[in-house]
């Protein structure tokens, strides 16, 4: 209700005001330690002495390097690293999508009413804390558990994928989930379907086009992340581009990089024609 | 009963091709990599995960060490903080350029916007931390310019996409009215893709926090640095000191992004 | 049967993986089966791959191997080292002319290797700290480049005011001109130790350790297979070695507080 | 079905918030129809919402089938819902869907999962959707997509949710609003017809008094609320509904009867055809 | 404003479809309230979206103020839809926005940029808005979240976001059809008075034909995409809007007359008050 209940009279003000002034003083607050903590000084990037490093470093980028060896090399290693990726995702997959949905709320029957109940509030909670732990623990510790098992190589490379991307995926897809519009969910389990049935029936045919296109998104990080396939030699794109930039080798960066930029623009393509199709 | 052709579900050939491919993809995946899966399923493998795992414990809990994780966790903070911010602002910008905000929108900035997100994106944070930190020399500064400038390029096409996803309601009603396109945006749109907007910006977070780790590698301080030391030199206890660290801010922050989005809904 | 190798990183991988080549053929022939070197980013992966004996053979620094033989509870045989492993010894370089001596680097961005690395970490730690130095406090900053090379490359590129390294690789860069003398120079050679060496598991077969030890110091500068291979590897021949020599940078990385 | 002495708020009110329903106590038989009238935010739709269990009521008590849906365990109260089907005020209705599934996850509670999910594929119950769609007079619809459809149409495809459902309870919120006058009538009587011939209880808020009046045996007229009366359709009169109606203003404005302030104003729905 | 022959088809409609509204002619003098009345899908939301320059006519002319719309450079195009207000069906209110921001986003065609801005942080006219929701007796919402309001209340606020525009002509899509029968009649009248008082030109699409008949001087009676009958408000007869309304299969279904099918109904709106 408004401050003034009697009709008639203009409200002289916002009763929302003081929150606000309070949130943007507070914001300002925590600014400020922010820039002091990370040293963000972005005058020095204009410094005509880093200028002219910066310059140096990107006239090296030009021209790339075509040598015919080195473009098979690069075409083979990012084969191997969109396989890597896609087997990693795949396998992600499965551990994601059960998780997502158990820790999506717009799916709980109890929460139709208000409050969770208790049994089902904690097996969410629980998945939550597993979803944080399979994704904050970072892939080179993964990657080290699995070396001990399948030793050096491919599969330990996409087993560290696989559980850390089944993290990120599973919460995302449930955000995703519980953040468009879910009156039309919340009728058919009031009216008495299950859970899966209101998940197909309703939340699916909302939301398929979003977790499609996040899905693929993922999948275009996996390439770009596959410096942790490097870690256990399973190669790829990402560990020859970190190898080449810490030699600072401008030309091969550069043919790395347009490769990506390939990649990602056909990730943009299949996301789009997923898109397409699902509405 | 009748027979009704049209009761199949409709989706397009498009849609149909690009299932098919995707799904050869995986196949041809799964061929050409040599996988090993029989070694993980034994008693041995087990075992010896275990006793990795083990390792971890005790946690190194020296009032010292727990101060100077205290410490880098505070400017992996900072870092991954100041630099989700910077990118939701500019992703937010660009994002305008990027969308087709209604059904009869030219959008002519669309493609070279998009372009311009893609390459932003393209560049792993790794590597514009190894441009950066030419520039702007050793430190969190460059770690955080590095974050920022990759995630302008995700957040970018990820609010382009939410912005293109929502209802067209009340935008159409602003929009025959007159209203130019940023008010449009700013009075029908923007409420309703907040709190998607919020929750990838907080997403987004989450995920520099894990990938600071990595440049803290390249020099860019914070936690990655202690844990790519304390790792490689096989300090165990220490190294789970760290993780602890930032499964806490991880969590932190998965927890910061449910009650945002809780009190948003 | 397959014979498996790896190595530390502490040159780029791909660059390791052109090195290993010839030298895999020869082992190969000499052994008599299959044998897969893998090449990987990360000391750590590569010491926990021979520990738990998912590899065979590994090509270890010195402090390398001290963690290995730690975590493996004695169980890490060091069977052959080049001969100039056994006076080994890492530069300091700087492109900043007013850096002369360890002393003038307080206060300065330093870059090491890796931070496994016995010569482009441990031991100049280990010598930075007897010059009355602690990297920790009086340096500005420490930045781990991860590789011998990288670290000319961030001194060239101004990146860091100094760097330690590998005498053998600052060799190499200045022999093969990838660096520019002028510009980046070394101001400080540490004393001699022992460093890298090729290692296996204890627990392989008497017999197969005999093979490779033999087959390693039967190569010879005399035929053109065999030097080709030692150049690969910038070595003058191979020589046997033993857990104890390496006794020395045990002590040095407790005393670094880094074991 | 009983309610006694129930307050209530709605879903996602703010914290600390007054309850929308006050002390409200009603019963209704197995197979009634009654419609529920009354002012723009007298709680009508809040009270379906109670009654569909959608929301726990702050006091009071609410029994369904004899039973007290909130304290059953979670399967029984599942299978409670089945049994009733709330067709919300706006129909909610995912955009892009095509009519008949729209119409067949009216099904979903009686359906087993596999089926559900074949239905997907091919809708398993044509005849089913197309039968309910045809109460309506819109089975010409029936692959169109449901945001291609204009707005009295898409809210019929709500109602025929209902038709096609199991549920034995059926909790309409103003199911005619979109409709052109003469489907107002026809829909309203089909739906009373059809509730009566298979036994099913009927509630439906309205605003159409006449058709309230016309068709439904049984009125509720809330305000502020509150039941202000409970009564067969024949005995509510004009004094009452203009009491129901009545606005605080003109009520407050001064000793004038509130009736007459009603009738001050230009005409209330008024006859046209005859 | 002037149609003349026109075809057109809904936004958003799929490809290769037959058009809605058909060779529709017909002109609208400024400063005339009129009420477009027809069964559901006859097209009254297209024409609506059509007039509001939403939809380009697939053939024939349209005219606004002596000028065809889609003729005009996107910088005129503008100002001119800055002279009209078009409340769709389902009121367009973001979710969590609060009624205050809602109703003032009307007022955004007279607004430079920066106010707009401004208006977000803190309202700019706090003063119109209230004045906007009295008229519709929702004062005491103002600062209230559109989410957080009944169907009715919602509806109102769509009509109180016209009332604040600096538009001269208002397209209202049943502007009436979630309120309760006493505030339908006030708003009809509320709206009709407003619009002559300001000159501005009103054209509804209403269910409520006893509604349309008493405040509005002009009827436009659609069907089927085309115009049936427009006619003064006291010639359209009961036989009119029983063809009007006339179901397909009735009609269809033997030599019966139409009028007569429709009475053979339960009655059609019926008086209750008076
Ligand atoms: N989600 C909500 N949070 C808080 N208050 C609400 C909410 N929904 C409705 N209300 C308030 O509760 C009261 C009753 O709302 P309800 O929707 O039950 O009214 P109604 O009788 O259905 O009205 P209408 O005929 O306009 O649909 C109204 O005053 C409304 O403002
Ligand atoms: N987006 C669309 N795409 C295709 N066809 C549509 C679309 N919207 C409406 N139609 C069809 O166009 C016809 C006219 O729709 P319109 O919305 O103009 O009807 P209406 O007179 O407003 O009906 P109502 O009174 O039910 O709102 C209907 O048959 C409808 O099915
Ligand atoms: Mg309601
Ligand atoms: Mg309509």
């Amino acid at each position: 209700m408004s401050g003034s209940s009697s009709a008639g009279a203009v409200p002289s003000r916002d009763p929302a005001w003081l929150g606000r002034v309070f949130w943007l003083g507070a914001a300002v607050a925590l600014l400020w330690p922010l820039a002091v903590l990370t040293e963000f000084r972005p005058w020095i990037l204009l410094e005509p002495q880093s200028l002219a490093v910066t310059a140096r470093f990107l006239a090296d980028f030009f021209p790339p390097k075509l040598e015919l060896e080195f473009l098979r090399m690069v075409a083979l290693e990012a084969w191997r690293t969109v396989a890597m990726a896609t087997a990693g995702i795949s396998l992600a997959l499965l551990g994601a999508v059960p998780l997502g949905l158990l820790a999506t709320r717009s799916l709980s029957v109890s929460a139709l009413s208000g409050r969770m109940a208790q049994g089902p509030a904690a097996l969410r909670l629980g998945t939550r804390w597993l979803l944080v732990l399979l994704r904050s623990v970072p892939e080179l510790v993964w990657a080290l558990i699995f070396v001990r098992v399948v030793g050096l190589g491919v599969t330990a490379g996409v087993l560290a994928i696989a559980l850390s991307y089944a993290g990120m995926l599973g919460k995302v897809y449930a955000e995703i989930l519980e953040s468009g519009d879910t009156e039309s969910t919340r009728t058919l389990l009031r009216n008495g379907a299950g859970r899966m049935q209101a998940f197909f029936y309703a939340l699916l045919p909302q939301n398929a086009a979003e977790l499609s296109s996040y899905t693929v998104y993922r999948w275009e990080c996996a390439i770009r992340s596959s410096v942790v396939l490097g870690f256990v030699g399973a190669g790829g794109l990402g560990q020859q581009i970190d190898a080449s930039m810490k030699m600072f080798n401008g030309a091969e960066v550069a043919t790395m990089l347009l490769v990506f930029v390939f990649l990602v623009a056909l990730a943009d393509t299949i996301s789009a024609a997923l898109r397409g199709a699902l509405r | 009963m009748k027979l009704y052709p049209q009761a199949r579900l409709s989706i397009g050939r498009r849609g149909l091709a690009a299932c098919l491919a995707l799904l050869g993809l995986v196949l041809a995946s799964f061929a050409t990599l040599d996988l090993q899966w029989a070694q993980m399923f034994s008693l041995e493998a087990a075992r010896s995960m275990g006793r990795f795992v083990a390792e971890f414990f005790p946690p190194d809990l020296s009032l010292a060490f727990v101060a100077k994780v205290a410490f880098a966790s505070l400017e992996t903070l900072a870092m991954s903080a100041l630099g989700s911010l910077i990118a939701a602002c500019a992703g937010l910008l660009l994002a305008l350029g990027a969308a087709r905000l209604h059904g009869q929108d030219s959008a002519l900035a669309r493609r070279p916007t998009r372009w311009l997100l893609n390459a932003l994106r393209a560049v792993p944070e790794l590597v514009w931390a190894s441009l950066l930190l030419i520039s702007a020399g050793l430190g969190p500064f460059a770690g955080t310019l590095a974050l920022a400038a990759h995630t302008t390029g995700v957040l970018g096409r990820l609010f382009a996409e939410a912005i293109e996803n929502c209802s067209e309601g009340p935008g159409f009603a602003l929009r025959v009215q007159g209203a130019g396109n940023l008010r449009v945006f700013l009075y029908a749109t923007l409420p309703q893709v907040l709190p998607q907007l919020i929750s990838y910006t907080l997403y987004r977070w989450e995920n520099n926090i894990r990938a600071a780790a990595v440049l803290g590698v390249v020099g860019a301080g914070g936690l990655g640095q202690l844990l790519g030391f304390h790792m490689g030199l096989f300090h165990m206890n220490k190294t789970a000191t760290i993780l602890a660290a930032m499964l806490l801010l991880v969590a932190l922050v998965d927890l910061l992004s449910d009650r945002l989005r809780r009190a948003l809904a | 049967q397959v014979f498996r190798v790896t190595a530390i990183p502490d040159e780029s991988p791909t660059e390791l993986a052109r090195k290993a080549a010839p030298l895999m053929r020869y082992l190969e022939a000499q052994l008599g089966m299959k044998v897969e070197f893998t090449p990987v980013t990360d000391y750590a992966a590569a010491v926990e791959a021979l520990v738990n004996k998912k590899v065979d053979l590994a090509w270890f620094g010195g402090f390398t191997f001290v963690q290995a033989n730690a975590r493996s509870g004695g169980k890490m045989l060091p069977l052959v080292q080049r001969e100039e492993d056994s006076k080994f010894r890492s530069v300091f370089i700087t492109s900043d002319p007013a850096i002369k001596s360890l002393a003038d680097l307080k206060g300065k961005d330093v870059s090491f290797g890796s931070q496994s690395s016995t010569s482009g970490h441990l031991m100049p730690r280990s010598f930075v700290l007897q010059a009355g130095l602690n990297p920790d406090k009086d340096f500005r900053r420490v930045a781990y480049s991860g590789a011998h090379d990288a670290t000319i490359a961030a001194v060239a590129a101004g990146k860091v005011q100094a760097g330690a390294l590998n005498i053998s690789v600052w060799e190499k860069f200045v022999a093969d001109k990838k660096v520019d003398t002028e510009r980046v120079r070394v101001f400080y050679t540490t004393p001699s130790y022992y460093d890298y060496n090729w290692t296996v598991h204890a627990d392989m077969p008497a017999a197969q350790r005999e093979k490779i030890t033999k087959a390693f110091l039967s190569l010879s500068r005399d035929d053109a297979a065999g030097k080709e291979i030692l150049d690969l590897q910038r070595a003058t021949r191979f020589i046997p070695t033993q857990p104890d020599n390496y006794k020395g940078i045990e002590a040095a990385a407790h005393s670094a507080g880094l074991l | 079905m009983s309610l006694c002495a129930v307050d209530a708020a709605p879903l996602a009110a703010g914290t600390a918030r007054a309850p929308v329903l006050r002390g409200l106590s009603l019963s209704v038989e197995a197979g009634e129809a009654v419609a529920v009238i009354g002012p723009s935010g007298a709680g009508k739709t809040t009270l379906l919402q109670l009654l569909a269990c959608a929301l726990r009521p702050l006091a009071g008590q609410y029994e369904l089938d004899g039973s007290s849906p909130w304290r059953l365990g979670s399967g029984d109260l599942r299978a409670l819902r089945g049994r009733l089907f709330l067709a919300p005020q706006v129909p909610p209705l995912p955009p892009r869907q095509r009519v008949v599934t729209a119409v067949l996850a009216g099904c979903l509670p009686g359906w087993s999962f596999t089926r559900s999910l074949r239905s997907l594929l091919y809708p398993v119950d044509i005849g089913a959707a197309h039968a309910a769609l045809a109460a309506f007079d819109l089975e010409d619809k029936l692959f169109e997509r449901v945001d291609r459809l204009s707005g009295g149409e898409r809210q019929r495809v709500g109602l025929a949710r209902a038709w096609v459902s199991p549920a034995k309870l059926w909790l309409l919120d103003e199911p005619l609003s979109a409709l052109d006058p003469m489907r107002t009538s026809l829909v309203a009587q089909a739906l009373v017809q059809e509730a009566r011939r298979r036994g099913v209880t009927l509630l439906a808020s309205l605003h159409h008094v006449e058709m309230a009046l016309a068709h439904f045996p049984r009125i509720i007229g809330l305000r502020q609320g509150q039941v202000l009366f409970d009564l067969p359709a024949a005995e509510v009169t004009p004094a009452l509904l203009a009491q129901l109606y009545a606005q605080h203003e003109l009520e407050l404005a001064s000793g004038q009867m509130p009736e007459q302030a009603l009738l001050a104003q230009p005409p209330l729905p008024q006859m046209v055809c005859r």
